[in-house]
């Protein structure tokens, strides 16, 4: 990151992104042993997990730190940079996939799943390819670990090899690869225009590089390359269909790496390739806003009429990865906390409902929400996480979700969109709407006469990760520094890009409330 | 098609420029070179002969290979393949 | 055209071409074909290249004639065109 | 020089004849005869190349003792005949290919009609 | 020594090797086949050499039989001469290592002698029309390569006999109209050399005749690499060559004549008439572009997966008109790039055909399943790698031809070609997805274990291997050859 | 080709046209330094002569004249004689072909170019006889059956 701070060479970053890529060839020349290969798949989360938190420390200070691979086109060279926003998202990602790859194994032994080899390799090499993206330093190291991505969790999706699994794949191949090609264009045009494609804390193009109506095109084209993956409607259709995969792909990728990836493009090619100044100069802030918004409110919409329990999930996932693009597009720096925060809020929360979600149909083999009547009284830890998911969700305090919303309408309100604020709160009870039934259902309702629910709780590989997680999703609720410090390096993201830090921070009010 | 034949050289012209004693831009024209010199750089009365093996005995170095590949692709396209 | 003879001998290669892509008869266009080449090398002649006319009688009258007929020996006279 | 009929009738004949080639090669629906095509297109190629050579009253490029060699308008130009000479060559050698192609091509498909062999390969 | 006489030794070297070749069966069965891979190997190193010789001491010019230029045939190694050169030994290489059983197999074990002398005629005629800086010179080796073309392709089915036959009529025209297109500029230049051609069309620009002499070079040299229009001689042509023979032709075949278009195109013909009165480079580039997208959505139709790969070359091929009618030097870039880049990727997937007939497996796609990947995970993995590089997809070979290019099209502000490049990936990520997917998804169909027949011979999966691995090295290291080799070899725009 | 059934009269013809021929032949391959012909040209009539003998003797007798499997061998040998005399030149110090390179013998360097045209035109005569014969061979060859 060229911001102020000078970056040091690390190859901490570089380490990080190769860890899980090292335990590829382990996993599967370890096919034939199940616990050595999950063993496998724990060291590197764990090894990939250490080495971003080594990290942290640089990054509250600020600092930028990586490694310059090689020259990968003239002028242009393969770079990784740990600042901030990254490590940020790497904490996020990596952390959340020591839990999952937990989760995974409680699933995937309890599913009776096939290839469950390759599920893992694949896995592993997803992980990479997410921290190479927080990681990227230009446009094209970006792009390139965004494709590695979309290769990389393909065969997780057609996981399952049946037609309707072939045919999700296909949809989201289009959708990702269209998305990449679109992303290289406009990184191509910026590389012929600019002379420059490396990342920069409140934008890299300079004014007048683009005509007016180029920088509309220029941003939609970039608009479209990340907002495929970040779910932005109407480019969004991919992410239910890709519900068929198996639910740890659907909770670590479709909530938090994949799709969070996208969100993570939106933030860096809001905040640091076009910058907050430019964005709101040349109207491309409502643009983006009117996007986000009609998606939010859509998606809320939508997912109130789905009966399936991951589809709705998914639908709320688009809903709620618009939220993150709104702060984006709002650019004021209380909207770009609440979007930071929310980055991590909603991956610790929307892991913890689809955690559960995977635990109900392994262990009941129940999918329909309509099926859930009275489930909860037999598998209450479930439930109870689920319900302490959905209240984040609905941004009810004291669970983290209320801390990023309200950052988001504080957000809203100085930066003058005061529509937006209208959106969020709609949004909120819309969430509330039809996340509430699931846990009325479960815990009120008397189970159907013809349902057959198996006796206890599901697995305690599964029920473990999704207590931790809704546990995490409380304790950054009420200590958003604690145990990892977001709150903090996403004041630091906020004061590279827009060069203060909102109004309510100065006062030295950190914490619960403003 | 008249249009461009027109722009060729008339038949017979000795001005043209395949004829002339060096070209425009002064490098020495190939055809006149060979009338003037070949009997002086090889003691060999048919011109052509000289130009052939000697001046260019490239191109008919290539012209044997060819007439190889020839023999070579006509043996492996019909010979051989009795058992099939 | 500087003679007659040349221009007969052009309308006769001419004429020769014409036959021999026309006739239905492989057998009469493989010597049509090879009636033609000696006409050309004649006029090869005519205009100084003796070395390339006398090549393209040894070969196009000779040799060419000769794998054409043989290969039409093995293969068949009959064509519809 | 002479008018345009004498200067450059022979290249029309020589366009022509080029012309009746390409027919035979690209139109005519037997192979013998794409391959007779052929023949007559290289052999009109060869002759633009000998006309170009040409000169008015040049001689034969063969050293004559009564025309001394500094006098080069006096012999014919021998580049294009030695091109020319690889160009035939070239051409023997194309044919033959050919004929053994056809000869396979017989020995599966009994005719030497691209429609009937069309008809033959897509059953 | 060997810098005096670079530029001829790569021609010579195939020359004598397939001379050799009757003795050399004489002595040894195998021999024919190790002699022409280790020739291979020996013109890769050369071209190597001289890559890194010419690119920093400049070219060299060879005048055969020590005649000067104008009157006697001139050989040039420049930087991207040897370039090709390279690229014709080093993928030549394994292409005939790999060959030996599927040669005989496919044209019978009695004629791998015939066999070999014709593909090393091949190579050389390749690397003569690399090498020569002759007019006419160049036309005899083409001529050398179409023969020998023709022998390989045409020696395996009668079906490949019969679409040899009608390549060879229309590669035949396109000689032809190369060497009436020679005969003109002669006729109006009195010169061969192509320096010499160069100087006195830069003095005269085109008039009429010369115009004629470059149209009929254009095309004639179109028909040879397959230009969009000019291009329905090569399905039939690939799909029922064997195996070796489409290996070997369809990587590089095309590419040699797109070498000589490049360099008669740029450096002979005088540019500015070309680009400004006769709008060529606007031609090839439209019709490049018009190639990309009809070869992408003919491949998509096809079944046959040799044909379906020769359709993609179609598209390939547009991408190189492309480069080369854009006329800037990211164009130039991304063409140079793409003839090397899409060489070892082609010459990697018709291994990978040859490797699936090798097993008596269908090229039908619909007949692919997923036991394939168990029964030859090298052979898949390597179709993986080569169709991602095709594909685009970073950090692959293919990528980087693509990103070249785009950057030239943004540069000339051609937004269609932005778009046709985009959609043509796209199709392009359609019609291999198609296969991977039949290949690593699905049901594992196949037998048991060990009722698979004979496993596929080392040197076969190990040169699939090299090549597939090369794309890598290749997408990595484009920048070192980018700035390295090819920006010297920058014609002045 | 059958041999069955040719006249007598046509087999003396042919016998006898075909020695014309041949020392017609050599006369263009050595004569060609003064008048029109050369090493291509009296290859081919070599040929011819050799196709000739093939047509009116029938295949066996015809063997003895040039025998069809030494064919593709002979002709790489003439073409090697003509690559030959290019690499003596090149080893010798000069360029590929470049016959007043070559070891003199005595020579003048016009001698030498004399005496080195000869040579290749030699090498071409035997490359072109022998492949012309080797595709009449092989395009009269009856015992491929396809199948």
């Amino acid at each position: 990151m060229t911001t102020d701070v000078v970056s040091q060479i690390s190859t901490v970053p570089l380490l990080a992104i190769l860890v899980s890529m090292t335990a590829i060839p382990a996993i599967l020349l370890s096919s034939r042993k199940p616990n050595l290969r999950e063993s496998w798949s724990f060291l590197a989360a764990g090894l990939k997990f250490a080495l971003v938190l080594s990290l942290v420390p640089g990054a509250l200070r600020g600092e930028s730190v990586g490694i310059t691979l090689l020259e990968i086109a003239p002028g242009i060279s393969l770079r990784l940079v740990a600042d901030p926003l990254g490590v940020l998202f790497a904490l996020v990602a990596s952390g959340l996939w020591i839990v999952t790859t937990a989760y995974a194994l409680g699933y995937m032994r309890g599913h009776h799943e096939k290839k469950q080899t390759r599920f893992f390799a694949s896995f592993a090499l997803s992980l990479s390819a997410t921290l190479g993206i927080a990681f990227s330093d230009n446009l094209i190291t970006f792009l390139i670990f965004y494709e590695l991505l979309t290769l990389a969790t393909y065969p997780l999706v057609v996981h399952k090899e049946s037609p309707e699994a072939l045919r999700s794949g296909r949809m989201y191949l289009g959708y990702a690869l269209t998305a990449g090609l679109l992303f290289l264009a406009a990184a191509v045009w910026v590389n012929v225009r600019v002379g420059d494609v490396s990342f920069a804390a409140g934008g890299f193009i300079p004014e007048g590089a683009f005509g007016e109506g180029e920088l509309k095109l220029l941003f939609g084209l970039f608009m479209v390359g990340v907002g495929v993956k970040a779910g932005v409607m109407p480019l969004h259709s991919w992410l239910p269909a890709a519900m068929v995969a198996p639910t740890p792909v659907s909770s670590l990728l479709h909530a938090v790496a994949v799709v969070k990836s996208g969100a993570f493009g939106v933030l860096r090619v809001t905040g640091f390739v076009f910058g907050p100044e430019m964005m709101r100069e040349h109207g491309l802030d409502v643009l983006l806003a009117l996007f986000a918004g009609a998606t939010i409110l859509l998606a809320s919409l939508i997912a109130l009429r789905q009966d399936n329990l991951k589809k709705r999930l998914a639908y709320s996932t688009i809903g709620h990865l618009s939220y993150i693009v709104m702060g984006a597009a709002l650019a004021s720096p209380a909207a770009l906390t609440g979007s930071l925060m929310h980055l991590s809020a909603h991956a610790v929360m929307k892991i913890t409902l689809f955690f559960c979600a995977g635990a109900i149909i392994v262990h009941s083999h129940k999918t329909e929400i309509s099926q859930l009547d009275g489930l909860g009284r037999r598998m209450p830890w479930t439930f109870g996480a689920f319900a302490i998911g959905a209240l984040g969700l609905a941004g009810i305090p004291p669970v983290y979700g209320f801390l990023s919303k309200w950052w988001l309408s504080m957000g809203s309100l100085d930066s003058g969109y005061s529509l937006a604020l209208g959106v969020f709160l709609v949004s909120g009870l819309l969430n509330a709407g039809y996340f509430f039934p699931i846990v009325i259902r479960g815990f009120f309702r008397p189970p159907a006469p013809d349902a057959h629910f198996p006796k206890g709780e599901a697995s305690p590989w599964m029920v473990a990760p999704l207590c931790i997680t809704a546990t995490l999703a409380v304790v950054f609720g009420i200590f958003p520094d604690f145990p990892l410090p977001f709150f903090e390096i996403a004041k630091q993201v906020v004061e590279s890009v827009m060069g203060e830090l909102p109004q309510a921070l100065n006062a030295k009010d950190i914490g619960l409330a403003p | 098609m008249l249009y461009v034949v027109r722009d060729l050289p008339p038949r017979g012209d000795v001005e043209a420029p395949l004829h002339a004693k060096s070209s425009e831009v002064g490098s020495p024209a190939a055809g006149t070179y060979y009338i003037e010199s070949s009997y002086k750089d090889a003691g060999t009365d048919n011109i052509v002969t000289v130009v052939l093996a000697d001046y260019r005995g490239f191109d008919t170095f290539g012209e044997t290979v060819v007439v190889f590949a020839a023999g070579a692709a006509c043996l492996l396209i019909l010979r051989g393949r009795r058992r099939s | 055209m500087s003679s007659v003879i040349e221009l007969l001998l052009y309308l006769l290669l001419i004429a020769s071409a014409l036959v021999a892509i026309n006739v239905k008869d492989l057998l009469a266009a493989a010597v049509t074909t090879s009636v033609f080449s000696f006409v050309i090398a004649i006029l090869f002649i005519e205009m100084g290249a003796v070395d390339v006319g006398f090549t393209e009688a040894v070969v196009g009258a000779g040799v060419l004639g000769v794998y054409f007929i043989m290969m039409i020996l093995r293969t068949t006279r009959r064509t519809e065109d | 020089m002479n008018g345009f009929f004498e200067d450059y009738s022979a290249y029309i004949m020589c366009f022509l004849l080029l012309t009746v080639g390409l027919y035979g090669m690209l139109l005519k629906r037997n192979y013998v005869k794409k391959v007779i095509g052929m023949t007559i297109f290289q052999a009109a190629i060869i002759l633009f190349f000998i006309l170009t050579a040409y000169k008015e009253g040049g001689t034969v490029p063969v050293k004559d003792p009564t025309l001394p060699l500094d006098q080069a308008d006096a012999y014919i130009n021998p580049l294009p005949h030695a091109l020319m000479l690889t160009a035939i060559v070239v051409g023997v050698a194309t044919v033959g290919v050919a004929l053994s192609l056809l000869i396979r091509v017989y020995g599966a498909y009994g005719s030497l009609d691209e429609d009937k062999i069309q008809q033959e390969a897509s059953k | 020594m060997i810098g005096e006489h670079l530029p001829a030794l790569p021609i010579l070297l195939y020359l004598f090797l397939a001379l050799l070749m009757p003795l050399a069966a004489k002595l040894g069965r195998g021999l024919p086949w190790a002699i022409s891979w280790l020739g291979s190997l020996a013109v890769a190193a050369l071209g190597a050499w001289g890559l890194w010789h010419t690119s920093t001491e400049g070219p060299i010019r060879y005048a055969m039989g020590s005649w000067a230029p104008p009157v006697g045939i001139e050989l040039v190694a420049d930087p991207l001469s040897c370039f090709f050169t390279f690229a014709i030994g080093a993928v030549s290489a394994f292409v005939l290592l790999h060959s030996r059983e599927s040669v005989e197999r496919d044209c019978g074990a009695s004629n791998t002698m015939t066999y070999y002398a014709s593909a090393l005629l091949l190579l050389a005629g390749f690397s003569g029309i690399v090498g020569t800086g002759d007019l006419f010179n160049l036309y005899v080796f083409l001529e050398i390569s179409a023969l020998a073309g023709y022998a390989v392709l045409g020696c395996g089915s009668a079906k490949a006999s019969l679409s040899s036959f009608r390549y060879l009529i229309i590669g035949t025209i396109g000689a032809s109209f190369y060497l009436i297109g020679v005969g003109l500029l002669l006729a109006k230049t009195g010169s061969l050399n192509m320096a010499d051609v160069t100087a006195i069309l830069h003095l005269e620009g085109l008039s009429p005749a010369t115009t004629l002499a470059v149209v009929f070079i254009l095309v004639g040299l179109g028909i040879k690499m397959a230009l969009m229009p000019l291009h329905y001689w090569l399905p039939d042509v690939y799909t029922n060559a064997p195996a070796t023979s489409t290996a070997l032709v369809a990587p590089l075949g095309t590419k040699v004549a797109a070498y000589a278009l490049l360099r008669i195109g740029y450096e002979v013909l005088p540019y500015e008439a070309l680009a400004l009165d006769l709008r060529v480079f606007d031609v090839v580039l439209a019709l490049g572009a018009v190639g990309i997208i009809w070869g992408s959505v003919m491949a998509i139709a096809q079944d046959n997966i040799k044909r379906m790969l020769a359709y993609s070359s179609v598209a390939q091929i547009g991408y190189i008109a492309v480069g080369f009618g854009l006329a800037t030097p990211y164009g130039y870039i991304g063409a140079v790039l793409h003839v090397i880049n899409h060489a070892v990727m082609k010459a990697c997937l018709f291994l990978v055909t040859a490797n699936l007939e090798h097993r008596g497996e269908g090229v039908s796609i619909k007949g692919l399943n997923a036991s394939l990947r168990r029964k030859m995970p090298v052979t898949c993995a390597c179709f993986a790698m080569a169709a991602i590089s095709m594909i685009g997809l970073p950090p692959m070979a293919g990528f980087f031809s693509k990103w070249y290019l785009l950057l030239g099209s943004y540069e000339q502000g051609s937004w269609i070609l932005v778009v046709v490049i985009v959609v043509s990936s796209l199709l392009n990520a359609v019609y291999f997805f198609r296969v991977l997917e039949r290949l690593y998804l699905g049901k594992d169909e196949g037998e048991a274990e060990g009722a698979s027949p004979s496993r596929l011979p080392t040197v076969m999966s190990f040169s699939t291997l090299v090549l597939a691995l090369s794309l890598l090295a290749l997408g990595f290291g484009n920048v070192f050859i980018v700035s390295k080799f090819i920006s010297p070899m920058l014609p002045g725009f | 080709m059958k041999s069955v059934g040719v006249s007598p009269i046509v087999r003396l013809a042919c016998r006898c046209m075909a020695r014309l021929i041949q020392i017609f032949a050599l006369y263009v391959i050595f004569h060609g330094h003064y008048s029109p012909g050369g090493g291509f040209q009296g290859g081919a009539l070599l040929a011819a002569a050799v196709i000739l003998i093939r047509i009116g003797e029938g295949r066996p007798v015809s063997q003895v004249e040039l025998s069809s499997s030494a064919t593709l061998g002979i002709g790489s040998f003439g073409a090697l004689l003509f690559g030959g005399v290019g690499l003596l030149a090149l080893l010798g110090g000069g360029n590929f072909l470049q016959y007043d390179a070559l070891p003199s013998f005595g020579l003048s360097p016009v001698g030498l170019h004399y005496w080195g045209i000869l040579v290749i035109e030699l090498g071409v005569a035997l490359a072109v006889m022998a492949i012309l014969v080797s595709i009449f061979d092989v395009l009269t060859e009856d015992d491929e059956s396809e199948g």
